[in-house]
């Protein structure tokens, strides 16, 4: 069915001033923050409550771990905004090329958070330890799904703007993988940097 | 209608320098913090250091790396609606929630947290 | 009205009930202004030959006043309800007047337990009188209760108090009542609770002065107080089950 | 723009694989409306043979009932929470919101489908996928979830209190499923509007049903996610044991209940704003009027839905929440009530001077108004805080949301069907049975709730399966009243049956239907009956505002929005 799917002329429209795909993505950002919103929002609240227990609790994440998983969110962020130029330049080989390296660091946070995870539950800090814990595996497992996805809507992308098909979905792709970038930024001191308070 | 296409791109390996030294900033700034003796200095600078300069990283990939900066009003609007919306969950949730105490209303010690009988390190 | 449906029996229960006319005769004005002109306006302007239609867009100010008018009056009404059930609300909720004595509330799945003071009217010592489904006040008295949960949410609701109180666990919520009738009453749980939540039910039965000295004498030695409680479902004959 | 003209599908055939490929997988908006529309039906059935249920079992305390059998207390929850989730989850959302809306935007905004065809597909299968999940958490072995609608923790978060591991988390990923379906399709309905209008349909020209679902869209859409977190942690705990709402270690129970509200009550106008713009679309057709301020109720609209995001702790007034901040919520709620009334307000105010014609559609549209009202009136009650302490829980809150609800998901539904069903299917829904049925259903649905009132100011509590064990609640006048609307809910449930013989009857062999039956002027009307697949052959212009009807401009009493002036 898909070979032959023709997209409605409503598709092509610009009433509102901007391509409809780029809206799209916005609205999707803006439903995504509020779900994240509400599970931080919660977090802060409980962490303020039990201040010192938790405290306690967060002094054992791995701050270095974080550190290194914002570094690469940060360069895979700036690939993927390199991609956007060159696929707005005409150069689909060229933006590929720089989300295909985009994918490759977001497996290496995978590979980071999965070493994290091991480590932590080996050392006694499994989801059911306690509460601080359920939300840490919470947070960054959700954040995980949707670097995950990401990665996985990335290739799709990637596949079709190496044929030079399809190259304004690659700032769509883009201002989604920024806003997974943005939410680890608030994750990183919410969970490693602010654990002596 | 010209506003899908961005006439010119600001110097992306730039902000991505900043980008990581700010980052560096954000490690190492609480760190260097919880040496301070003095208890508002230090939980300010390590508030500032964390979250103030997350805010600031936050911002800038949003304002360059998304285009918000270039972006139609109405989108700015929208998250900026979104955030509010969220600070108003807060605002009214944390009196229930953040506070464990009320107005005739404390702790039932039956429920107490952590459980003494189960300290808060577990055991190897 | 609600009188004429259940019996008042604290002394705050005039004040809802109050409460409820107050606002009974506030809405009932809008509610018979607005269907009255959406009935008249149907028959007036029903479907008649000869009869066109008006263009009429409602951007004129001589035709907003009716829509103005209106929006400042009800402005006005909420300002008087919010200020009336503000009261109310202080008075029944926030501010409790001293007490005479303070009963423990534990509710659990699902069955209540009372823990009256008993003689020495202190809570949580020896002589505490732990009564099960069972709760014993005296008339005229001030109360303090506390409430808390055993598991999951319940709610304490004495309909002839007009008092609803959820349980939470975790939490001691605090609040006060004063009985000023004597009878035999239903306590209900009002939150979800689970299985047996539509047999979570108490009695509360309410003394005058003498009979509550009797029944606290007797109460005092477990396995007394089953004359009162026989009493009491004479009175007032719960159903076989 | 390259829009002039559309190669309109090469007619062919039907055969049966290509008829269950349209049922499957096709990405027109009007067949997912309808896909939405029928599931929405069929689970309002289950929703409906479930209040048959539990109001016989009210009537007649413990007696097996016809068509069930004998029902214990773990069916009775399960029942009444099934029952609230059904209606709310899926019936009024999916035929008010995604029915309503995948039908009536691209129609009435003028393009030839949603912008993103097959994401409105993908919403609706997943829809889909959430009815049957729920259906099958009713048959688990444990049974349905019975831990009211609302699923407050401990009780939902711990399979010790309910007793229902299976069902309570498959009801729980059910209910997530459906927020995500409806998070899709509510960011397609909110993008197509704001990106695909016809040429000429500036905002103010927007009909004001369309503008009434995307704000309601994105009320949903603004407030469903700290719930859907909620709801990870609530699965978590249910399925993994951890303590996000157990305060056993550090939990709270009350989180779960604010995030819920934070939602829960926005949506109630998220349903709430599809069936008033119904009802703002039908009345002016019928009334021959103009809309009577069409910025001031959109203004009103707009107010409504940001205030209702301030309201929500209204719910839990006695739950255990810091009495000071009652003083708060009841004084928003209350003042929620100014831009309803007005929009009430204005809905009479369009009769005025009218010219009205009572066909079935306009007589639905009537009732709303005049149903509505009395659940209007009686939110006062409850959002007022010291009175609340009083109703919360009782029935008089079940008539009072049921006397909001029974007007927005159910008459407000009639009032779309019988009014767009000429141009969806090409023929006329039987006004003679179209009129018994609105009869029968609408003066039965009073004897169901009406004595629900009293009960309520009796003191009978809610969710309670045989009201014997509460001495002050069985004697014979509240039984009597039990009994009354147990009859009238199985009259409201029979006077149905009209209505689904005359809907097939009417698909089949109704009347023909012209291009424009009712002589309105919005733009659906100027497709042909039904529209095929792109809507129309070449896409409409649109020259002014919707509600032109008596217009001293035109020869005849109304407008179309697509007509060219001849200035």
């Amino acid at each position: 069915m898909s070979d032959t799917f023709q997209p409605p002329i409503a598709t092509s429209r610009t009433t509102a001033g901007l391509p409809t795909s780029r809206l799209g993505t916005w609205w999707v950002v803006a439903s995504e923050i509020v779900i994240f919103g509400g599970l931080i929002v919660a977090f802060i609240m409980y962490r303020m409550r039990h201040g010192e227990v938790w405290a306690e609790q967060a002094e054992h994440t791995k701050l270095y771990a974080g550190a290194l998983n914002t570094f690469v969110l940060l360069t895979s962020s700036y690939f993927a905004v390199c991609a956007h130029k060159a696929a707005e330049a005409g150069d689909g080989k060229k933006a590929a090329k720089l989300l295909v390296r985009t994918i490759l660091l977001g497996g290496v946070f995978l590979c980071v958070k999965a070493y994290e995870y091991t480590s932590e539950i080996l050392a006694g800090y499994g989801p059911l330890a306690d509460l601080f814990w359920s939300f840490y595996y919470t947070a960054t497992g959700l954040h995980g799904f949707h670097v995950l996805v990401g990665m996985i809507i990335l290739g799709f992308v990637a596949k079709d703007a190496a044929k030079g098909k399809n190259l304004h979905r690659v700032e769509c792709i883009g201002i989604y993988w920024h806003f997974v970038d943005i939410v680890w930024i608030f994750l990183f001191p919410l969970f490693y940097i602010a654990s002596g308070l | 209608m010209n506003n899908d296409k961005h006439l010119s791109h600001p110097d992306y390996k730039k902000i991505y320098v900043r980008l990581l030294i700010l980052l560096a900033i954000s490690i190492w700034g609480p760190i260097f913090a919880l040496q301070l003796d003095n208890r508002f200095l230090l939980v300010s600078a390590v508030l500032l250091t964390a979250f103030g300069i997350g805010a600031i990283k936050a911002g800038m990939v949003a304002a360059w790396f998304m285009h918000l900066d270039i972006e139609l009003r109405m989108i700015k609007r929208l998250l900026v609606i979104c955030i509010f919306f969220l600070i108003l969950l807060f605002a009214g949730v944390a009196p229930d929630v953040l506070l464990p105490e009320g107005q005739n209303r404390e702790m039932d010690p039956d429920y107490e947290y952590p459980k003494i009988d189960n300290p808060s390190t577990p055991e190897q | 009205m609600i009188e004429q449906f259940i019996e008042r029996a604290s002394s705050y229960a005039g004040d809802i009930d109050f409460l409820f006319d107050l606002i009974t005769y506030m809405v009932g004005f809008w509610f018979i202004v607005a269907e009255g002109a959406l009935f008249y306006f149907l028959f007036r302007f029903r479907r008649q030959p000869g009869q066109p239609t008006t263009y009429v867009d409602g951007t004129d100010k001589k035709h907003k006043r009716w829509i103005n008018v209106p929006h400042f009056l009800i402005i006005a009404c909420d300002v008087v309800l919010i200020i009336g059930a503000g009261n109310v609300w202080y008075k029944i909720k926030q501010d409790l007047p001293t007490q005479d004595a303070t009963i423990g509330i534990v509710s659990q799945q699902w069955a209540w337990t009372f823990v009256h003071p008993g003689n020495d009217g202190e809570l949580h010592t020896d002589d505490d009188i732990r009564l099960v489904d069972e709760l014993h006040l005296e008339v005229g008295k001030t109360y303090h209760y506390e409430l808390t949960s055993k598991d999951t949410l319940h709610s304490f609701s004495v309909p002839v108090f007009r008092l609803k109180q959820d349980a939470v666990p975790g939490r001691r919520i605090k609040g006060w009542f004063k009985p000023e009738k004597e009878g035999v009453y239903d306590i209900q749980c009002a939150e979800m609770c689970g299985i047996g939540h539509g047999v979570m039910g108490a009695t509360l039965i309410i003394h005058s002065s003498k009979e509550f000295d009797e029944w606290l004498a007797q109460a005092g030695t477990p396995g007394k107080n089953a004359k009162v409680l026989a009493a009491a479902n004479e009175k007032n004959p719960r159903p076989k089950d | 723009m390259t829009e002039a003209t559309i190669d309109p599908t090469s007619p062919k055939a039907p055969t049966i694989g290509s008829r269950i490929r349209i049922c499957l997988f096709s990405t027109d908006h009007k067949v997912i409306a309808f896909q939405y529309l029928i599931t929405g039906l069929l689970m309002a059935i289950i929703g409906g043979y479930m209040a048959y249920v539990f109001r016989m079992q009210l009537a007649f305390p413990g007696e097996d009932v016809p068509g069930f059998g004998w029902v214990s207390p773990g069916h009775y929850n399960a029942l009444v929470t099934n029952h609230g989730t059904i209606m709310i989850f899926w019936v009024a959302m999916p035929v008010l919101v995604a029915a309503a809306g995948n039908f009536l935007i691209p129609l009435m905004i003028g393009c030839d489908d949603m912008v993103f065809p097959r994401l409105n597909r993908l919403s609706f299968q997943i829809f889909f996928l959430s009815a049957l999940v729920l259906i099958a958490s009713l048959h688990v072995s444990g049974g349905g979830f019975g831990g009211a609608w609302t699923a407050y923790p401990p009780l939902s978060s711990d399979p010790d209190f309910n007793l229902t591991p299976l069902g309570a988390s498959l009801w729980l990923i059910a209910v997530a499923l459906e927020f995500v379906a409806f998070l899709i399709g509510g960011i397609n309905f909110v993008t197509t509007t704001m990106n695909a209008r016809a040429p000429g349909m500036s905002l103010m020209r927007i009909p004001i049903v369309v503008w009434m679902i995307v704000i309601a869209s994105i009320l949903f859409m603004v407030s469903v996610g700290p719930l859907i977190a909620g709801a990870v942690m609530l699965l978590s705990d249910q399925l993994a044991g951890t303590a996000f709402y157990d305060p056993h270690n550090g939990g709270d129970p009350l989180l779960w209940q604010h995030l819920f509200w934070f939602f829960g009550h926005p949506e109630v106008y998220v349903v709430l704003l599809p069936a008033m713009g119904i009802v703002a679309d039908i009345i002016p057709v019928f009334a021959r009027k103009k809309f009577f301020g069409y910025k001031a109720a959109l203004y009103v609209t707009i107010a409504t839905g940001v205030l209702s995001f301030f309201v929500w702790a209204h719910h839990q007034f006695v739950a255990g929440i810091d009495p000071r901040m009652a003083h708060l919520f009841t004084a928003t709620t209350l003042l929620i009530s100014i831009p309803i009334a007005e929009l009430c307000f204005l809905y009479i105010a369009t009769l005025f001077g009218g010219s009205i014609e009572f066909r079935t559609p306009m007589l639905w549209a009537i009732a709303f108004l005049v149903e509505f009202l009395l659940g209007g009136v009686t939110g006062i009650y409850l959002g007022a805080s010291a009175t609340d302490i009083n109703f919360h829980d009782t029935y008089f809150v079940v008539a009072h949301f049921h006397y909001t609800f029974f007007p927005i998901a159910i008459i407000g539904l009639f009032a779309g069907i019988y009014h767009w069903f000429p141009k969806a299917v090409g023929r006329h829904l039987n006004e003679t049975w179209g009129k018994i049925h609105f009869w029968g259903t609408i003066v039965s649905f009073n004897f169901v709730f009406i004595p629900m009132f009293f009960l309520g100011l009796g003191g009978q509590h809610r969710r309670i399966f045989d009201y014997r064990h509460f001495p002050d609640l069985a004697g014979e006048g509240f039984q009597d009243m039990r009994v009354i609307a147990t009859i009238a809910t199985c009259v409201l449930i029979a006077f149905q049956i009209p209505f689904v013989i005359n809907f097939f009857h009417s698909i089949w062999k109704g009347k023909k239907a012209e291009q424009n039956p009712w002589k309105a002027t919005t733009l659906e009307w100027s497709a042909a009956s039904p529209p095929p697949h792109g809507n129309w052959k070449t896409l409409p212009t649109v020259y002014r505002g919707p509600y032109e009807y008596g217009s001293p401009d035109s020869e005849e009493d109304y407008l179309p929005q697509h007509i060219e002036p001849n200035t």
